[in-house]
């Protein structure tokens, strides 16, 4: 079968799996088992079967490429040769990225290779595969050109998303049966207290548990593979929802609720910018797909990739070329026009005239004003701004009435003067809106501690593999449509994100906050190596963070499993009660620290975080200014997240118990837990790794789903320039940002040894040192103040308004109303019994009456019925002689 | 003896037509006895046959093209039929009234009277 | 007949005497011809049961035996049960006389020499041979008498139920003919016998048997004969009877039985037509002259009649042969057997007819050419040698048929 | 005086017969006599059919009629056998009253009958009729079109108007049964004939609802004796 069929079915079947595994536990829940026990073994199965699957679509992935990769092995050493780094920036992406499929091996890259066949270029060998797969599965609607589809967009970046989450949510489950033991029984939650005093008894929630796992992943699923924004949008919103069910499990808690309310409202406002940024690109490209889809006419409808940065060379039409074809013949003049396989051109003198490429042996075109390549050529897959945006911008110069369609020439001018630009911009900066609620960039960072509420299974899944995965990921997927500006905010608010997270986490005692914290720092991470360029260093580090963050959480889980509280200060040295747990989160703490020894090996944490780190330098290269903040906070973040997570540890395991009472009760949590635990250490140690054979290596994978085309261009900003990403790949960035990092890192380390390992410092002498910063640190930076202070409060108030203007003065008017009706009605029924009735009646009595005079007729004597009908007969007849007579 | 001397016209079956209609009539409205209505009925009908009969007939009046034609007797075999058919069901009936009755008086007939 | 007649006499007595004259050669048939058939009736009766029969008076077969008998039977006192209905009482004989009497009026004893000839023949026979039940029902009744009226009963739920077998086979050959014409049906059967009806198709052939049996019946002869059984009923519905008015219900017996028997010949045996066409092959027909044509006829008389006589010896056979049937049997004969074989012989008549090639079509063409098949009119289809020989042979009373495939305009 | 028309002769002896038998009908109290009256009068009016040259109607009504009354005839022994030749008298009102009805209907009918003139006399072109319609008048040729009257339901007649060989009514009528009606195949021109309906549909009608009367009939007339039902 070949992949492009067989991918869509097996990523299909993978994403519909837990949709299944929920709409059984919808129905049959309580039933499965004793209280609700089988559904785990369903929801486990199901999100077993999709990794399943996901692993065979990652191999059939695979074994395309390396068919494509056998038959290119000739083209490897020149095509190593041509994208010498050097000559790079002048070269054009199309050509540079033609042949060096072959060696994303090398490790003189740091494992990510770069670019990648765009799809037009492929060597046309059946055995090439296509970088993306993308294709309607069923229309749902169209409306004039608004089409909604269920649609799916499958690249290498699709597959190891899909591997990765379906991983980690079958670890998950695992776990999850193990941790929700409890809610097999009936449960008394001590953390809420009755209006009686007592405390809540309730039915255990099992199989609800497993039921909104199992929609989070068929939601997440289904936000990975869709094929348009659309369904991105759709399964966005159930991410959403199923986040809002899990931190709310325990909805009878206060706490919870609110947490679970906050996410979602939170969430609702970066949505709300996402709705902005989806309605800017449909209402100026008429289009929700991603890639190229042919439609059922066979014709080719426009992406927004690919409408965003078009795949073919086009030459301002205003320009005029001299095209010599291989006869000999020669033309000079305007390209009107230029599809795939032809040109039309037309001579100065003389009228259009069509030529196929395949006859061209020349096209000059003039030089530039600065030599090179003239301005108003572009090159394949560079940034550009449509005509639609340009046309939705720069309607109002449509100059005479009669006209409704400007011409090209006239759109051309208009794209050189910037229309349509700040389209795109909003586009872009409504996209990323979007991803900074979903994961919890600077503004609206402040849900996410509160999703702690949720339990720790959740924690993990939420902070690792799905939801806020789903912000990067989609900055991932929107990357190409990102102009210069948008990624410099992107770059910022990551920078400004991490930083402060990063800081914030010091100060926390509970557990999990600092973990959750430090989730929020690391996607500030991620941000800013998407902001920077560094595409391919942004989503690594989103997969590699997967593998320790869910380690990590499962293990504090673990922690609060035996402890029964968050409590940092009421724990310590546990890792002589729980070693397995001790040193997996150990593992994992190292990760995300980054241990490694240096240009050696290293932890997954180290290969990732350093790529964004040298992306950084590179930045700061090309534009100092810009540069020094945003790298100066990604390495001194890299310190603070050494410093906290080793407290941390130290705290929760080191040293010597400080709750004996708690110490007693704490104990190894079973196989069940902790076998996932390390499987997940095995791939938060390894998953950085490059491989001699690479297909397994993260970062080749992530560079296979690169848009092809130059970093964008930031024409709005002056002097600030986005580097091309393999820049950082060079030896001097690289290095600098290995050494750098790991000395920072250790930096951190050693204080947090000082502070809580070896007990060298007091930490509680530091707080009173540093009393204002830990207030603002412990405070949160006061972050939910100021918006309780700035949005809640007068919101409360004007609700309050509201409300009373609703209480005394509609309520009145409608209650007024109310009496009048009901008065009105008396006075209907009034009538209704004494006139309609009476009417009715008398005419019934009449009939009555009528019947029972008419009744002596009926003698039943058949003689008389014929007497009657005779006379009947004679009457009818003279009466009719006599009409007739009168009438003449 | 003029009366013999001259042809015969359709207004003449017409006449003979009335006159058993008529006698039909008087039989079903006098007879008591069922089986004298369905004779009543049987001479009524056969009043209406003769005048089809005669409206068909061409030479019976001296405009013939007006005259029924075929159609006359065809539906004067129609009437026949169905008389037998009526014949059928009421003899039926009264039977099954004699059943229940043990006579065949019509005025006994006369449960459903208002 | 009539008009030559009038050249010599007022018009109306011309009418009036013919009318007289064919009545009365009519009247023979049951007056003599009931005495004959007594004479024959004994005598068959007697050879069956091993006797003589009469012998004494009159010659050596008592030839005058008939007559004795009818005088008798005049010079018998005529009785009356006191609480008769004198009336109905009077009347029953006559009606059931004059019934089988007005039978004979439509029967062709010869080509053309018919009293009157009816387009609807066959239906008139049947239907005024049922009305001769009529008479005996009053009989039954007005005699007063337990005897007669259970008679009566038998002998009206007999013949009216065997109406239905009786109609349906006459539509056989009806059917074939496609006209009820009787003179019509003897034309087309002319020829060798083979263009008998009877032997047309084995459906004919059955249906001749059925019709027989009904026919049988519905003249009440034995083994139907549960009118006058005389075992049970002491002599049925005449039970009270004697004298010229028991002697008229014997003529109107005989004579339906002679009229059913010359339904029979015309209907299947040919009617006039001898199994072999002497008359024709002689040249005895109409177009050598009226008086050959005459000759030819009389031939065609003797046909008739012999095969009359033919029916009616085999009736009498069949009575001193057969016993009496139940009356529960006699109905289950007709409807459970008479009705259904009738049934089907019809159908596949039909169907062997207009179906099966050779199957011979409409006999009569000139409706078919004419109106049913809307075609020119051509000379009878040669699977119809009998329809050629009407052509030939057709006399006066043909051209009914003929004309038209002279005079119609073919394929207007 | 002329010669007398043997047809208007004929004619009204079976109507003075049809007529008086048919008040006897009325007349009479003794049902079996009444039966006996009404077929007399029945076979007066299939002779008087006969003589309006529907001599297949007259058949008919000979068949059906008389069988049919045949049959009510035995009914009527059969219901009043027990007390000998009960009758059940009806009221000197009733008598009257009826009397008076059928004097106004009478008055009402005959008038109707006599008032058209063309129905008083039969037709007066009957002799030149004779003259050119011939022997072979007895079908319709097609050149003849009316209102010159066609043969087929049109008899030859003799100067004294009597049809002296009766018309052929059987086959047109079993034809126009069967939906093929040949005596107005002269006024419809040759494409529409095979189209002709007739009186197919009427006549299939008929033969369905004649075959659900018979079942009901059997079905009502059937013994079902139920214990002290007997009033």
């Amino acid at each position: 079968m070949a992949p492009e069929a067989s991918l869509p079915l097996l990523l299909g079947l993978a994403w519909l799996l837990p949709l299944a595994s929920f709409t059984i536990i919808v129905l049959f829940g309580p039933k499965l088992g004793k209280a609700g026990i089988m559904a785990s073994y369903v929801a486990t199965g199901a999100i077993i079967g999709s990794f399943l699957l996901s692993m065979t679509a990652f191999g059939i992935w695979h074994i395309g490429k390396l068919g494509i990769r056998a038959e290119t092995a000739a083209h490897a050493v020149e095509g190593h040769a041509t994208d010498g780094h050097d000559n790079a920036l002048a070269a054009t992406p199309g050509n540079m990225h033609t042949a060096d499929e072959g060696d994303h091996g090398d490790a003189a890259h740091g494992g990510s290779g770069h670019g990648d066949a765009a799809p037009g270029e492929h060597h046309g060998t059946p055995t090439s595969l296509p970088k993306s797969f993308t294709k309607d599965w069923y229309s749902l609607a169209q409306f004039g050109p608004l089409k909604l589809s269920i649609s799916y967009y499958i690249d290498s970046l699709t597959i190891l998303m899909f591997s990765m989450v379906t991983l980690i949510a079958s670890l998950i489950h695992f776990y999850a049966f193990g941790y929700m033991h409890d809610e097999l029984h009936p449960i008394e939650d001590h953390e809420v207290v009755l209006s009686d005093g007592h405390h809540l008894h309730r039915p255990g929630r099992f199989y609800r548990f497993f039921q909104y796992l199992s929609l989070f992943c068929f939601s997440m699923l289904g936000l990975v593979i869709a094929g348009n924004i659309l369904m991105v949008f759709v399964f966005w919103e159930l991410v959403g929802i199923c986040s809002y069910f899990l931190i709310g499990f325990y909805i009878e808690r206060k706490s919870a609720s609110n947490a679970a309310n906050k996410a979602f409202i939170v969430n609702r406002v970066g949505d709300f910018g996402m709705i902005i940024g989806l309605m800017a690109l449909w209402g100026s490209l008429g289009t929700f797909a991603f890639g190229d889809i042919k439609n059922e006419h066979g014709k080719v409808e426009r992406g927004i990739f690919s409408s965003v940065r078009p795949p073919e060379r086009i030459i301002d039409p205003s320009i005029p070329q001299t095209v010599t074809l291989t006869g000999g013949a020669v033309y000079t003049g305007q390209i009107t026009a230029e599809t795939a396989e032809s040109i039309v051109i037309k001579p100065v003198d003389g009228e259009a005239k069509t030529i196929l490429l395949s006859d061209i042996s020349s096209r000059t075109v003039p030089a530039g004003a600065d030599g090179g390549v003239p301005a108003t050529v572009h090159e394949p897959y560079a940034l550009r701004v449509p005509d639609g945006m340009v046309k939705s911008a720069a309607m109002n110069l449509i100059t005479g009435p009669d006209q409704i369609e400007p011409t090209p020439t006239q759109v051309e001018t208009w794209r050189n003067e910037k229309y349509g630009y700040w389209l795109l911009v909003i586009a872009g900066l409504g996209i990323f809106c979007g991803c900074i609620g979903k994961s919890a960039q600077f503004p609206l960072h402040v849900w996410l501690p509160d999703a702690m509420e949720g339990p720790t299974p959740v924690s993990a899944l939420v902070h690792s593999a799905t939801m806020v995965a789903a912000g990067v990921y989609l900055a991932g997927r929107f990357f190409p449509v990102f102009t210069g500006e948008v990624l410099l905010i992107i770059a910022y608010v990551g920078a400004i994100t991490l930083f402060m997270a990063a800081t914030i986490a010091i100060t926390a005692v509970d557990i999990k906050r600092v973990l959750a914290y430090s989730t929020v720092s690391q996607l500030g991470y991620m941000m800013l190596g998407i902001g920077l360029g560094g595409w391919a260093a942004g989503l690594f580090h989103l997969v590699t963070h997967a593998f320790f963050k869910s380690l990590l959480f499962m293990c504090s889980g673990s922690v609060i499993h035996a402890t029964h509280t968050n409590d940092m200060r009421r724990m310590g040295g546990l890792r002589h009660k729980m070693p397995w747990t001790a040193y997996t989160m150990l593992v994992g703490v190292l990760a995300i620290y980054g241990a490694a020894i240096p240009f050696v090996v290293g932890f997954s944490g180290h290969y990732s975080k350093d790529s964004i780190i040298a992306q950084a330098l590179s930045f700061w290269d090309l534009n100092p200014r810009h540069g020094a903040i945003l790298a100066g906070l990604a390495i001194a973040g890299s310190g603070i997240t050494a410093f906290y997570m080793f407290r941390m540890w130290f705290m929760t395991f080191a040293g010597k118990p400080r709750d004996h009472h708690v110490y007693e009760h704490v104990h190894e949590s079973p196989p069940v837990m902790y076998i996932p635990l390390v499987v997940l250490s095995v791939f938060a140690f390894a998953a950085g790794f490059n491989y001699s054979w690479q297909p397994l290596s993260v970062p080749s994978l992530i560079e296979q789903a690169r848009y092809p085309g130059a970093a964008a261009t930031a024409p709005l900003l002056d002097r600030v320039i986005i580097p091309e990403e393999f820049v950082s790949h060079e030896w001097q960035f690289h290095s600098q940002a290995e050494i750098i990092v790991w000395f920072v890192a250790l930096g951190g380390l050693a204080l947090a040894v000082a502070f809580y390992g070896l007990q060298l410092l007091n930490a509680d002498e530091a707080k009173k040192q540093f009393a204002p910063f830990y207030k603002v640190l412990w405070n949160k930076y006061y972050f939910d103040e100021l918006y309780a202070a700035i949005f809640v409060k007068p919101v409360m108030f004007v609700a309050k308004l509201i409300a009373n203007f609703d209480r005394w003065f509609i309520d009145g008017i409608i209650h007024r109303l109310a009496a009048g009706a009901k008065q009105i009605a008396v006075l209907d029924d009034a009538i209704d019994r004494y006139f309609v009735d009476g009417l009715v009646n008398l005419v019934a009595a009449w009939t009555w009456s009528i019947g029972n005079s008419l009744r002596r007729l009926q003698t039943g004597s058949l003689r008389q019925y014929v007497m009657l009908i005779v006379i009947g007969t004679v009457a009818l007849t003279l009466l009719v002689r006599w009409s007739v007579a009168a009438g003449n | 003896m003029q009366l013999l001397t001259q042809t015969v016209g359709v207004s003449h079956f017409l006449v003979v037509g009335a006159v058993l209609f008529i006698a039909g009539v008087v039989c079903m409205a006098v007879k008591r006895n069922a089986l004298g209505v369905l004779m009543g009925i049987e001479l009524v009908l056969n009043g209406a046959n003769i005048n089809f009969v005669a409206f068909g007939s061409k030479f019976l009046r001296s405009d013939s093209a007006y005259a029924l034609g075929l159609d006359g007797q065809l539906i004067s075999l129609f009437v026949i039929v169905l008389a037998a058919a009526e014949a059928a069901v009421a003899l039926a009936i009264t039977l099954n009234f004699y059943n229940n009755h043990s006579t065949v008086d019509v005025d006994r007939a006369d449960e459903l009277k208002g | 007949m009539a008009e030559a007649l009038a050249n010599y006499v007022w018009p109306w007595l011309a009418y009036l005497l013919v009318g007289v004259l064919q009545a009365g050669l009519l009247l023979i048939v049951p007056l003599v011809g009931a005495m004959f058939f007594v004479w024959i009736e004994r005598k068959v009766s007697a050879r069956i049961q091993d006797r003589l029969g009469p012998t004494r008076c009159g010659g050596k077969f008592g030839w005058l035996q008939l007559l004795a008998d009818g005088l008798k039977l005049i010079t018998k006192e005529d009785l009356r049960p006191a609480d008769a209905d004198a009336v109905l009482f009077r009347v029953a004989p006559y009606i059931s006389l004059c019934a089988s009497f007005a039978a004979l009026l439509a029967l062709p004893f010869s080509n053309g020499w018919v009293a009157q000839e009816l387009d609807v023949g066959v239906f008139f026979i049947l239907a005024v041979v049922g009305l001769e039940v009529f008479g005996v029902i009053l009989a039954g009744y007005a005699s007063a008498s337990k005897w007669s009226l259970f008679g009566a009963m038998r002998e009206a739920a007999q013949v009216v139920s065997y109406e239905v077998p009786l109609g349906m086979c006459v539509v056989v050959p009806v059917m074939i003919a496609g006209t009820m014409n009787l003179v019509t049906i003897g034309q087309l059967q002319a020829g060798l016998f083979t263009n008998w009806f009877i032997f047309h198709d084995p459906f004919t052939f059955i249906t001749f048997w059925v019709y027989f049996t009904c026919a049988t019946a519905s003249v009440n002869r034995a083994p139907f004969d549960l009118a006058e059984a005389e075992s049970e009923l002491v002599a049925g519905f005449h039970t009270e009877y004697s004298g010229f008015r028991w002697l008229s219900f014997f003529m109107a017996e005989y004579g339906s039985m002679f009229a059913v028997s010359g339904l029979a010949a015309i209907l299947f045996f040919g009617g006039w037509n001898g199994p072999i066409p002497v008359a024709s092959l002689l040249g005895l027909t109409p177009e050598h002259g009226p008086v050959l044509g005459w000759i030819g006829n009389l031939l065609g008389l003797l046909n008739f009649v012999l095969k009359c006589i033919f029916g009616v010896t085999f009736m009498v056979w069949v009575r001193w042969t057969l016993p009496r049937l139940r009356i529960d049997q006699v109905m289950q004969v007709c409807l459970k057997y008479c009705t259904p074989i009738a049934a089907v012989m019809f159908l596949g008549a039909t169907i062997w007819t207009f179906l099966l090639p050779g199957g011979g079509g409409l006999r009569s063409m000139p409706y078919a050419q004419r109106y049913v098949l809307n075609a020119p009119a051509v000379e009878a289809k040669p699977q119809a040698p009998a329809a050629k020989n009407v052509a030939i042979d057709s006399g006066s009373a043909v051209n009914d048929v003929t004309a038209v495939s002279r005079t119609a305009p073919g394929g207007e | 005086m002329g010669p007398v028309n043997w047809h208007t002769f004929f004619f009204y002896l079976y109507a003075l017969v049809a007529c008086g038998f048919g008040v006897a009908v009325v007349i009479s109290t003794n049902i079996v006599r009444m039966a006996m009256y009404l077929i007399v009068s029945l076979g007066a009016t299939a002779g008087l059919f006969f003589l309006a040259g529907a001599d297949f109607v007259g058949a008919m009504q000979l068949m059906i009629y008389v069988g049919g009354t045949l049959v009510l005839l035995i009914f009527g022994v059969m219901l009043t056998a027990q007390g000998p030749l009960i009758s059940l008298r009806t009221s000197g009102g009733d008598w009257i009253v009826a009397m008076l009805l059928a004097g106004c209907l009478g008055a009402l009918l005959i008038p109707a009958g006599l008032t058209v003139k063309s129905w008083n006399t039969g037709r007066p072109d009957v002799k030149e009729e004779v003259a050119q319609s011939g022997a072979q008048a007895v079908l319709v040729s097609a050149d003849q079109k009316p209102p010159v009257p066609t043969a087929g339901d049109m008899p030859d007649v003799n100067e004294d108007g009597i049809p002296d060989k009766q018309p052929i009514t059987a086959a047109p009528l079993g034809l126009g049964l069967l939906g093929a009606r040949v005596d107005k195949l002269e006024n419809v021109p040759a494409a529409l004939r095979p189209g002709m309906s007739g009186y197919l549909l009427p006549f299939e009608v008929i033969s369905v609802h004649l075959l659900v009367v018979l079942v009901g009939a059997a079905y009502l007339a059937r013994s079902k004796r139920r214990a002290g039902n007997r009033s």
